[in-house]
């Protein structure tokens, strides 16, 4: 299941849906907002989406890491909008009858998600300047289609 | 032929609007719409090797032949997560 | 944070107490009791534990995850008592700076906790037998000590 | 010396009792408690490979010296998670 919401994720009810009677595990992926990006205070951050097309990656992705692991399910949250400090701009979860591939695949999703999603993060600085973040290829690489 | 472009984050910054009907001749291949681009702003030309393009919500290559109606979207790097 | 309780595992809170400002990952595990094992039918599970020594064990290792992880914060909850199918009988959540310490962490307190954390548990079949798990050993190995 | 012997899961059944006080010679090591229990039930003999010991809730080796008023706990295979 796939989702992009303007809401704040519920991750009680990310856990819920994904929890079954056959799973013995769940790994959940949150991530959150930093106070802090490149050494400067962050105020908020602010995420834009390509919606269609990064709702159509994300089930690819689920695709693929059911295709790889014995997943019993799989939720991606990704929130838009304005996003405070602490409160999560990504929930993954996945649930297995066994940890490993539980977090395997959970692993498998967030980074593939920071790679091919077409979702921009806009940092609000304390200092009043706003900027569109290069975290992702600045930090670990280069963007690559699946 | 006709196809809509898309423009995301820094694109869209850079260009000034987000979206656009644009006509493009019969042969034309995804990179195309950069013709168009490099002509509202000349930033284009400094980012083009960081601008992915997608065709219908698919990445493609620059090559990628277009069709009338294609929704052709100039993806910058993505920071989701 | 280490802790041993009888009531239902509140997931929520436990990411709440994980979260700060300055981290921008959680990863968050929760075992969860499946309906079957060694393919019989389970009725429910009950655990047992050596409290004083589980929460002493526990806290080691949560050090061990701080030692070598760069760790926000860290809570290992484990439920003893009855805990019914699809109920979390363990939640593990760790927070940091960056998401790939979080999952290492998360999984590093996991397997051991498995592994050295003196909390049986034993498992109630649906035809009406009862026997203490012996799941770990016969699956993945010996127990060792820390 | 007095040690306190504290029994769990199978150890607890095996034995039919979850802690007692007893009574070990001076010089006794950890696994003079075996001595006790092998004495209450023979089915500790098949089970000892397998059961570990600790005292004052610390893992510790079968040779561990013990002293007056320590806890000594017969650990079966952990099962928790």
């Amino acid at each position: 299941m796939v989702q992009i919401t303007s809401e704040k994720i519920d991750v009680q009810a990310a856990v819920e849906s994904v929890t079954t009677p056959e799973s013995g595990g769940i790994d959940l992926f949150i991530g959150t907002t930093r106070n802090h990006s490149k050494n400067r205070a962050v105020a908020w951050l602010e995420y834009e989406a390509y919606e269609s097309m990064a709702l159509k990656m994300m089930e690819r992705l689920e695709e693929e890491a059911r295709s790889r692991w014995p997943i019993s399910k799989a939720v991606l949250i990704h929130r838009i909008g304005r996003v405070d400090i602490g409160e999560a701009s990504v929930v993954i979860a996945v649930s297995s009858a066994h940890r490993k591939e539980a977090f395997e695949a959970c692993r498998f999703l967030i980074d593939k998600l920071k790679q091919v999603v077409p979702i921009w993060k806009r940092e609000f600085f304390a200092d009043g300047t706003v900027e569109w973040s290069r975290q992702y290829h600045a930090e670990e690489g280069t963007t690559e289609t699946l | 032929m006709k196809v809509t472009m898309r423009l995301f984050s820094i694109a869209k910054d850079l260009a000034g609007f987000d979206a656009r009907e644009i006509e493009l001749p019969e042969g034309a291949r995804a990179a195309d719409v950069f013709v168009v681009l490099n002509a509202v702003s000349t930033s284009f030309e400094d980012w083009r090797p960081s601008l992915m393009l997608a065709v219908n919500r698919e990445y493609v290559s620059s090559e990628h032949p277009l069709k009338n109606g294609d929704e052709v979207a100039v993806i910058p790097p993505v920071s989701g997560g």
